[in-house]
């Protein structure tokens, strides 16, 4: 039989590079793994929802389901399209499995929800720990406005401000900001010692990291820290020179050392064509393919919903990020959160160092949002 | 550019899918006074629209001495001696009533500007202005200064002395009588006040529904009472 | 007043980069009266142009420049010929429609030839790092924008205010028939302003880059900023998008300054007070 | 008589150009008054100045004794004066019959009904027919007006101000771009306004301005320098100079 | 005079039946539309509904753009508050029943309409285009700050309606929503036909056509279009509601200018200025856009834009608008 998987994500768009990675982290499980489980074959199929659309999301995974008989859905790059589709699951009897969306609460919204790739409380929480850790008494955070800006706001300082230091400002900044000059002028003023920033991953990125170190806070010695989506590998080429030395944590670096990254790299770095293109939101592909393939071998085909969850709690695997499993309660992966740091390679390309781990995080973000 | 002669022959006209023009043929000879008549929407406009190339053509040719103006455009035709003075006036807004001028000079050397304004000295009392915020009467000689500073050597006169004083109305036709008399420009004028009209031209052709019904000289027209009161709806010319 | 100089020196460098960029939309909707939404489509291929000539061919920054002003004008000309020409004194409405279709296309085809990811224009030694003002430090590349920026203002007031063809343009767009009747060639005169507004996008993605990055979705991302400074100054105006640049980069610095979390409100509450004073745009020209 | 329409000491100037100075009229029930007067006289500067489309820097304007300068153009019209326009302002997608129609039901207060339609109210319908006959415009009544010659269009600006039934009716132009032929019509129509009704008309046409009016007033450069009838116009030495030219000589002021 | 009285009689009975009978032949075709959409495509009805609730938008859109002739880019502020007022009445409230969510989403609509209209009117040509960027803007955000109430960039989820009448669920095929929405579609506009064609449609048409005429008229200007404002912010409000109800979810994206400015395209698309229009343009669209975009995501941009060019070189006055031309003009020359 084929069992049909439907994938969500912005495939064209402003996001389109992220709903690329989805597809590299697919095809490429797909290619190291085969299509085929037992006498079922795999098809994928995809829908694109180029930028947050909950009710065109919504849309299409009815008819994923209803007309395309999928008996998967999968993919979801914002949280709000993912939100749009779980009223739908348990009458659809399909399981979702999240691959990219970060809010802490989607998995809480239906049992039939998974999610392999990272909350922003989870990669964003260490961040403080390593801010203690070297020294910073006082920090400021500078997030973007919206969901999953605050998210990492809220994250950064509870978890800094019970580790004894002190977030003197917080900044939130219009998602469309573009000059970025007078928000540095201000971390400048704050005083603080190191300025703790989440933007989502893209262009906006780029002239705030311009910003930082045009405006002297880089030679003023203001410590640069961030969850990774700042520095995604993608926008490494773009950023160059002036983002080395940016700490970040992060659940995945494409440069993560293990045999099992490299061979999903190696595969990933095929599927999408151009290799400078390849960053974190295929492994989250990669790894929720994993859990699809599992889940199928459980039901063995079958379409069940309840049965497939069950038999992905608690799974456990080595991922090309490093060992992850999945939580029998909150159905959210748990995994290593690494510190890296933008470093220059010996041929001239810029990458994300590991330099140290934390194992085996929870999502801290479930707590404060239930 | 001395007057031209203007030939044209079996034109077809209209906007879009609507033809307002059939079958239009006759000469004006250089330097000839030619008045243009007929009662409301008969396509008096339409006919010189058409001759300045700025509506559909379905069939036809125009000739303006030895130039085929039949396929130009209407840049073109203006180059090629056609000078046009719209009902409308086609003032351009937003522009000075100096730089108005300045687009009707054709390359012409600055200085002769200063012909508009001794022609209408309320023009250079006004040439800061812009163009919509003339009144009435001065967007016509506006409109009308700014045709014949190209010097074309065929002028199309579409009611040109409407909305004008009485004064500057008897001035302004012997000024044209002028310059199609010196054999500077062959003239064709379209006039609602049929006795100006008459005045001035030396022949006159009458449309009606877009054909040409009556052709003659103005002499000719003032005796023919009948023909007057049948195609123009007045009862007689003589007081 | 420490704080002050700095708004002031940030407000001058983000008005001026947004001149530079959105000036060439002003000629085409002030001037040629095409709402002409791909304006960021065309800054945008001079910025690919830019950064194919700079990293990928290893040229000059100034040879940059020029070839991408000089590319986007080319591939802009069979754009003019066959699609722009018909929308020519079209209902603005239709006019959108054309142009965003445009901008669809365009962004879809840089999609697909050059990538999602961000390309950058090195930018020569000269313009890289910090300027030291004293009393804080600015960019260098932003000052290269300020002096480009009141180049392009004065050039081109004086070709549309002061030269016969800008008296010819803004006949011709006023009544193209009447033009063309007194002999303008009206079909050139727009050709070449379009070409004009090109250049001026093409140049003004080069030099803008640092802040607003080429990437395939560049073409929609900054639509609403053009607009709105364009709007605002009065499309057609040179003065009036030069103090309406001035004035938003102000305002929009100012709020990110002084109360960043309500930048949006702060940012189109003073548009909409802006507007409420001057209803056709600072120095709308009169239609 | 009382004056139905007062104009006290108006005074307009743009930039330095004072284009009406010190202007006073004022004019009666059933006044026929031409205004005429050179190019640029102020003539039209004067009716946007009375109706509310321009702002005077000084001066009052009455009706029946009330002071309405403060009022916009919309309440203007609503308390009785009305204009035409000296270039046609009209719906280019409508048709002549739904231009009158809505002239009327603004004029009894019925345009902002949402559930009828005016093919529907038989009043309205059969004073629409009669204002098109009148014109000659009956003919035309269904084609939208984008699409009729210019003068055909300055006949329905005319019907639009009898539609809206005025006690003070200022007419810029209304016979330019009429040919000769059909002033008549725009004579036929004036001669059925209500006798009451105060005119005023501007017009270069002084074989209709003769037959009309029964008051000249002569606008030269912003200030009236003439207010009498129309036999003694011609005989003004300013006016002839100013203005008239031979028409005083050869015109029949009949 | 008589003369005309009597060509006056027999006029009415003309002029009143045609448009009507044209209307009853639209609502026909709108039905026979809708069922057969019903039984082409069983499996799309989520879209389906979709496509009727931002038809709800666009046919609002074409109230102020087409008959008033105000441009705007701000049209997604009335749906998208009435989006979120259902939703939020649902949320917080706990007003489940899908007719009230309706009649709040109509109510919250007039009332963005209302503010919209206030502050767009000011404004004439771009600068009113950029007044309206602001006001989407300003709501956009103001959603965003309210995060309490409206889930912020989260999207506002669990909105739960209760089952139509207490019988019909709202449930994964979407039968509920789609006919609940046709049926509110079909409503919509037949008040829209009858608003039209009244007087008050009449001054409209005129007034996007020369403003200062209709002030001559003794009109007010302002007045009429903020009524048509609210109007259209009750439509669009309606609109929201029903993707509030069917969707059970409310992002930000409803209030975006995205979605303002795709209204508009669609809007043009068909044709601005006739209802007809309005749908034509939201079907060809959104169908277009979902067969291109799931036979190609990732390139299928590049054949909507290309589908908008040869639109406007082929049919410049929108799709509805050059067929109706076309027929019209059919229609003349044969006598
Ligand atoms: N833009 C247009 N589209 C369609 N038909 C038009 C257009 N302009 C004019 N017509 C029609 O063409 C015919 C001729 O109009 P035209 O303006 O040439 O008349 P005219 O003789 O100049 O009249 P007038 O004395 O009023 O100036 C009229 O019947 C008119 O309805
Ligand atoms: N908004 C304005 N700004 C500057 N000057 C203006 C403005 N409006 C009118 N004028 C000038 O004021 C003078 C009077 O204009 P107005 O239109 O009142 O003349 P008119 O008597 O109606 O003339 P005509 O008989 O030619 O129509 C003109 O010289 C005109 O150029
Ligand atoms: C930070 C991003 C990866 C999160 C994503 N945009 C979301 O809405 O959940
Ligand atoms: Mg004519
Ligand atoms: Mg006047």
């Amino acid at each position: 039989d084929v069992i049909k998987i439907g994938v969500v994500g912005p495939f064209s768009g402003p996001f389109a590079i992220q709903g690329k990675n989805f597809k590299a982290g697919i095809d490429a499980y797909i290619a190291t793994h085969g299509d085929k489980i037992g006498n079922d074959t795999i098809e994928v199929l995809y829908r694109d929802v180029p930028q947050a659309d909950p009710a065109q999301s919504k849309a299409l995974a009815q008819e994923l389901v209803v007309k395309e008989h999928v008996q998967y859905l999968a993919g979801f790059y914002f949280t709000p399209d993912a939100m749009a589709v779980t009223p739908l699951l348990q009458q659809a009897n399909v399981p979702l499995v999240v691959m990219n969306a970060a809010t802490s609460a989607i998995v809480t919204k239906s049992p039939y929800v998974v999610r392999t790739s990272f909350t922003t409380w989870q990669t964003s929480a260490p961040m403080a720990k390593i801010a203690r850790e070297r020294g910073v008494e006082k920090a400021i955070t500078v997030v973007s406005d919206y969901g999953p800006g605050v998210d990492a706001e809220n994250a950064f300082k509870s978890t800094f401000e019970k580790e004894g230091g002190k977030v003197v400002e917080s900044i939130r900044m219009p998602l469309s900001t573009n000059d970025f000059s007078p928000v540095m002028q201000r971390v400048r003023n704050s005083g603080a010692q190191a300025v703790f920033a989440f933007l989502p991953s893209g262009p906006t990125t780029l002239g705030f990291v311009k910003a930082y170190n045009e405006n002297g806070l880089k030679e003023a010695g203001v410590q640069f820290l961030a969850p990774g989506d700042l520095t995604q590998e993608s926008d490494l080429p773009a950023l160059g020179d002036a983002a080395l030395g940016i700490l970040t944590t992060f659940h995945y670096a494409i440069a993560h050392d293990s045999p099992e990254n490299r061979a999903f790299v190696e595969a990933a770095r095929k599927a999408i064509g151009n290799p400078a293109e390849l960053s974190f939101p295929s492994v989250g592909a990669y790894d929720g393919m994993h859990v699809i393939y599992k889940m199928i071998e459980a039901t063995g085909g079958k379409q069940d919903a309840k049965k497939a969850v069950d038999a992905v709690k608690g799974l456990a695997w080595e991922s090309p990020r490093g060992p992850v499993s999945i939580d029998p309660e909150t159905r959210h992966i748990t995994q290593n959160i690494y510190l890296r740091e933008v470093a220059k390679g010996s041929d001239g390309t810029y990458y994300n160092k590991e330099i140290k781990t934390f194992e085996k995080q929870p999502d801290p973000g479930l707590a404060p949002a239930k | 550019m001395p007057a031209a002669q203007l030939e044209v022959d079996n034109l077809c006209a209209g906007y879009g899918p609507t033809r307002v023009i059939e079958n239009i043929s006759f000469t004006a000879a250089a330097g000839s006074r030619v008045a243009v008549l007929g009662r409301n929407g008969v396509g008096k406009t339409t006919l010189f629209a058409a001759l300045a190339g700025q509506t559909k053509r379905y069939a036809g040719t125009i000739k303006l001495d030895n130039s085929d103006l039949t396929t130009m455009d209407s840049a073109a035709r203006a180059w090629n001696g056609l000078g046009f003075v719209p009902q409308s006036r086609a003032i351009f807004p937003s522009l000075t009533v100096e730089e108005n001028l300045f687009v009707g000079l054709k390359g012409r050397p600055r200085s002769a500007l200063q012909e508009a304004y001794d022609m209408f000295p309320r023009l250079y009392e006004r040439r800061a202005n812009s163009g919509a915020k003339l009144s009435g009467g001065e967007q016509q000689m506006l409109s009308t200064a700014r045709t014949i500073l190209g010097r074309p050597s065929l002028l199309l006169l579409d009611e040109p002395l409407e909305g004008l004083a009485p004064v500057i109305c008897e001035e302004l036709m012997a000024a044209f009588s002028r310059l199609a008399s010196s054999g500077e420009m062959t003239i064709l004028l379209v006039e609602q006040r049929i006795q100006s009209a008459l005045e001035f031209a030396e022949r006159v052709i009458i449309l009606e529904r877009g054909r040409i019904v009556w052709d003659g000289s103005s002499e000719q027209l003032s005796r023919d009472d009948e023909t007057v009161h049948q195609l123009l709806g007045v009862s007689s010319l003589a007081h | 007043m420490q704080v002050f100089f700095s708004i002031g020196v940030d407000a001058l460098a983000y008005g001026m980069v947004l001149f530079i960029i959105s000036i060439g939309l002003s000629v085409t909707m002030g001037l040629m009266r095409v709402v002409n939404l791909a304006h960021g489509a065309f800054a945008m291929i001079g910025g690919y142009i830019a950064s194919y000539a700079a990293r990928d061919l290893g040229l000059g920054y100034g040879f940059a420049i020029i070839l991408a002003v000089i590319g986007t004008i080319i591939i802009a000309i069979p754009l003019e010929r066959f699609l722009y020409r018909r929308i020519y004194g079209a209902p603005e409405l239709t006019q959108v429609l054309m142009t965003i279709g445009i901008t669809f296309c365009v962004i879809g085809l840089a999609n697909y030839v050059f990538g999602p990811t961000l390309k950058t224009i090195p930018l020569p030694a000269d313009l890289q790092g910090p300027v030291n003002l004293g009393f804080r430090t600015i960019a260098a590349h932003k000052l290269f924008a300020i002096g480009c920026g009141v180049a392009v203002a004065l050039g081109l007031w004086f070709l549309i205010e002061r030269t016969s063809f800008g008296v010819k343009l803004r006949a011709s767009v006023d009544n193209t028939a009447m033009a063309a009747s007194l002999g303008v060639r009206t079909r050139i005169v727009y050709a070449a302003s379009f070409a004009l507004a090109v250049g001026l996008a093409a140049f003004g993605g080069v030099i803008g880059a640092e802040l607003l990055p080429v990437e395939p979705y560049y073409a929609l991302r900054y639509m609403v900023t053009f607009l709105v400074v364009v709007s605002v100054g009065g499309a057609g105006s040179i003065p009036g998008a030069l103090i309406a640049c001035l004035l938003l980069g102000a305002i929009d610095t100012t709020g990110r300054y002084l109360v960043p979390e309500y930048g949006e409100f702060f940012f189109y509450l003073a548009v909409i007070a802006i507007v409420w004073v001057f209803p056709r745009g600072l120095l709308g020209r009169a239609k | 008589m009382s004056a139905i329409f007062e104009v006290e000491r108006l005074k307009k100037s743009f930039g330095g150009l004072d284009v009406t100075k010190d202007v006073s009229l004022s004019m009666a029930r059933g006044d026929r008054l031409a205004l005429i007067g050179p190019n640029g006289a102020g003539k039209t500067t004067f009716v946007n100045l009375v109706t509310g489309h321009l702002q005077p820097s000084s001066g009052r304007v009455l009706m029946d004794g009330e002071d309405i300068s403060r009022f916009n153009p919309m309440r203007r019209v609503r308390a009785g004066l009305v204009r035409s326009f000296q270039v046609t302002r009209l719906f280019s997608e409508m048709t002549p019959e739904e231009h009158v129609a809505l002239a009327i039901l603004q004029r009894e207060g019925k345009s902002g009904r949402m559930a009828e339609n005016f093919h529907a109210m038989p009043q309205v319908m059969r004073e629409m027919r009669g204002i098109l006959e009148t014109l000659n415009l009956g003919a035309l009544a269904t084609v939208p007006v984008g699409e009729i010659a210019y003068g055909q269009q300055r006949l329905l600006e005319i019907a639009l101000a009898m539609a809206l039934r005025p006690k003070v009716l200022l007419l810029d132009e209304p016979a330019a771009g009429v040919p000769h032929s059909d002033t008549f019509l725009i004579e036929n129509a004036l001669a059925q306004l209500p006798d009451d009704l105060a005119v005023l008309m501007i017009e270069h046409d002084m074989d209709l301005v003769f037959r009309f009016a029964k008051r000249v007033v002569v606008l030269a450069a912003g200030e009236i320098i003439f207010d009498g009838s129309p036999r003694d116009v011609t005989e003004d030495a300013r006016v002839r100079e100013a203005y008239l030219g031979s028409y005083a000589h050869a015109g029949s002021a009949a | 005079m008589s003369a005309t009285d009597i060509s006056t009689s027999a006029a009415p009975a003309v002029h009143t039946g045609r448009p009507w009978q044209r209307d009853l032949i639209g609502i026909a075709v709108i039905l026979l539309a809708a069922i057969g959409g019903y039984f082409l495509f069983p499996d799309n009805l989520a879209l389906l509904t979709r496509i009727i609730a931002i038809m709800l938008l666009v046919l609002s859109l074409d109230l102020v753009t087409g008959y008033c002739g105000v441009a705007t880019l701000g049209h997604a502020a009335l749906f998208g508050a009435g989006a979120y007022a259902a939703g939020i009445a649902a949320v917080t409230f706990g007003i489940t029943e899908p007719l009230s969510m309706i009649g709040i989403g109509a109510i919250a609509g007039a009332v963005a309409g209302l503010v919209s209209g206030v502050v767009i009117l000011r404004g004439h040509g771009l600068a009113q285009l950029v007044l309206s960027i602001a006001v989407i803007h300003l709501f956009h955000e103001a959603a965003n700050k309210a995060s309490t109430y409206t889930g912020g960039s989260d999207g506002l989820s669990g909105i739960a309606p209760d089952p139509l009448f207490g019988l019909f669920e709202f449930d994964l095929w979407g039968r509920t929503a789609y006919a609940f929405g046709i049926v509110l579609l079909v409503l919509v506009f037949v008040l829209l036909r009858i608003l039209v064609r009244s007087p008050f449609g009449m001054l409209c048409r005129g007034i996007r056509q020369d403003p200062i005429r209709v002030s001559a008229m003794g009109a007010s200007v302002k007045a009429s279009l903020i009524k048509m404002y609210v109007i259209s912010g009750a439509v669009a409000g309606i609109g929201g509601a029903l993707n509030a109800v069917s969707t059970q979810v409310v992002g930000l994206d409803s209030l975006s200018f995205t979605n303002s400015a795709e209204a508009l395209v669609m809007l043009v698309l068909g044709g601005a200025g006739s209802l007809y229009g309005a749908f034509v343009g939201t079907i060809v669209f959104m169908w277009f856009e979902h067969v291109v975009s799931a036979a190609n995501p990732f390139h299928w941009l590049t054949i909507v834009g290309a589908l908008l060019i040869t639109v406007v070189l082929f049919a410049p006055k929108g799709l509805y608008g050059t067929a109706a031309n076309l027929a019209k003009r059919f229609a003349r020359s044969r006598p």
